[in-house]
């Protein structure tokens, strides 16, 4: 079991109903992660990975880097600026 | 040079960043919060950034237009918090000796700013409703 | 609005111009006057306009410029008389709703300027000589 | 016999020694007027007309267009602002 932050920007927030919480998990990677998350959740639609995009401790990062214990994980809506 | 502001983009103070003897050139782009957006009434909105990572890849952006045009000085900002209509979002700024390359500089680095840095944006229409906007 | 000017171009004043709710962008061009052209180190120099032609031709551009592009509101002002090395030859000011065309619209009033309008350049150089250049 | 005002700019002031000038002439078109010029000025080299543009009044002007009384006939070299 590894303890993990998890954050979460723009409109994941409002469907997932957090900004930051610290997680107890058993997921080997960040796309097992998510779908951990996912399914812990009420939310359907527009959850789908392809629209996400994680970054791990301030870097992008891949769906299947490994998760590590104290990692701040974050999931990103596609960017809308300007 | 990229940079995040909660306070109103002083392109004053930015200009003299990029001025240079040798520039023949200047462009800027300027994003405004206009009045409308898909068919809604906007009366305000929000960018929320991922301070970190923004700053990150912004600065990347930059030092990748630099290497891709031969431009002399880039800057770019972007605005967080809460904006009113005509408020600036983002400022992009770009000094060159020639105008060609000032102009393909400047419209990459809002391109390229505008789809890969982690910066959202939630409007507040005229029915009460808000919203994030991809 | 095409204006010549014989003072040092106000940018504050002329952007005002271009604000509007319903602009979600604005892109600007100035010509800087810059130390070296065509080889030579330039120490300053004088542009030359045939006033009358020079703001009827440069009302058409600015015309033409709102006819072929979705934009709001478009600006040039060009200086004559004497400048420095660093100072503002020409100023090129576009708002519209859509970032594309205003940067479409900015370098076409820019290059259509350049070429269309009757202003030429007096360019003083470090050995002592000058010269008109086309 | 008209009288007309002939204004020069740019290269052609220094080329033909002068700025503006009234002249008693007899050419029927712009384009007769400028051979008129350029064959009294000493000066060779970059004076061929197809380099030049005339106005008229304050407006670009065609070379065949007719010299009148009273004209004010500008000759401008290729622009060069911004």
């Amino acid at each position: 079991m590894k303890t993990i932050t998890v954050e979460l920007f723009g409109r994941l927030k409002d469907q997932l109903g957090f900004v930051q919480r610290r997680y107890q998990t058993e997921s080997a990677t960040v796309a097992d992660l998510w779908q951990e998350i996912v399914s812990q959740s009420a939310v359907n639609g527009k959850l789908e990975q392809h629209s996400i995009r994680p970054a791990v401790n301030d870097e992008f990062a891949r769906w299947d880097q490994p998760v590590s214990e104290g990692d701040r994980i974050a999931f990103l809506p596609p960017s809308a600026g300007g | 040079m990229f940079e995040l502001s909660e306070q109103a983009i002083d392109i004053a103070g930015l200009r003299h960043r990029l001025q240079d003897p040798r520039a023949g050139g200047f462009v800027s782009f300027e994003g405004w919060v206009r009045d409308h957006n898909q068919g809604k009434t906007v009366i305000a909105l929000a960018y929320e950034a991922y301070p970190a990572l923004a700053r990150r890849e912004g600065a990347k952006i930059i030092d990748e237009a630099k290497q891709r045009f031969d431009i002399l000085h880039a800057v770019c900002v972007h605005r967080v918090g809460q904006l009113a209509i005509g408020d600036m979002a983002v400022w992009v700024g770009v000094s060159a000796a020639h105008r060609d390359a000032a102009f393909a500089a400047c419209r990459y680095i809002l391109d390229e700013v505008k789809s890969r840095v982690p910066i959202w944006k939630n409007e507040s229409w005229s029915d009460g409703q808000s919203g994030w906007v991809e």
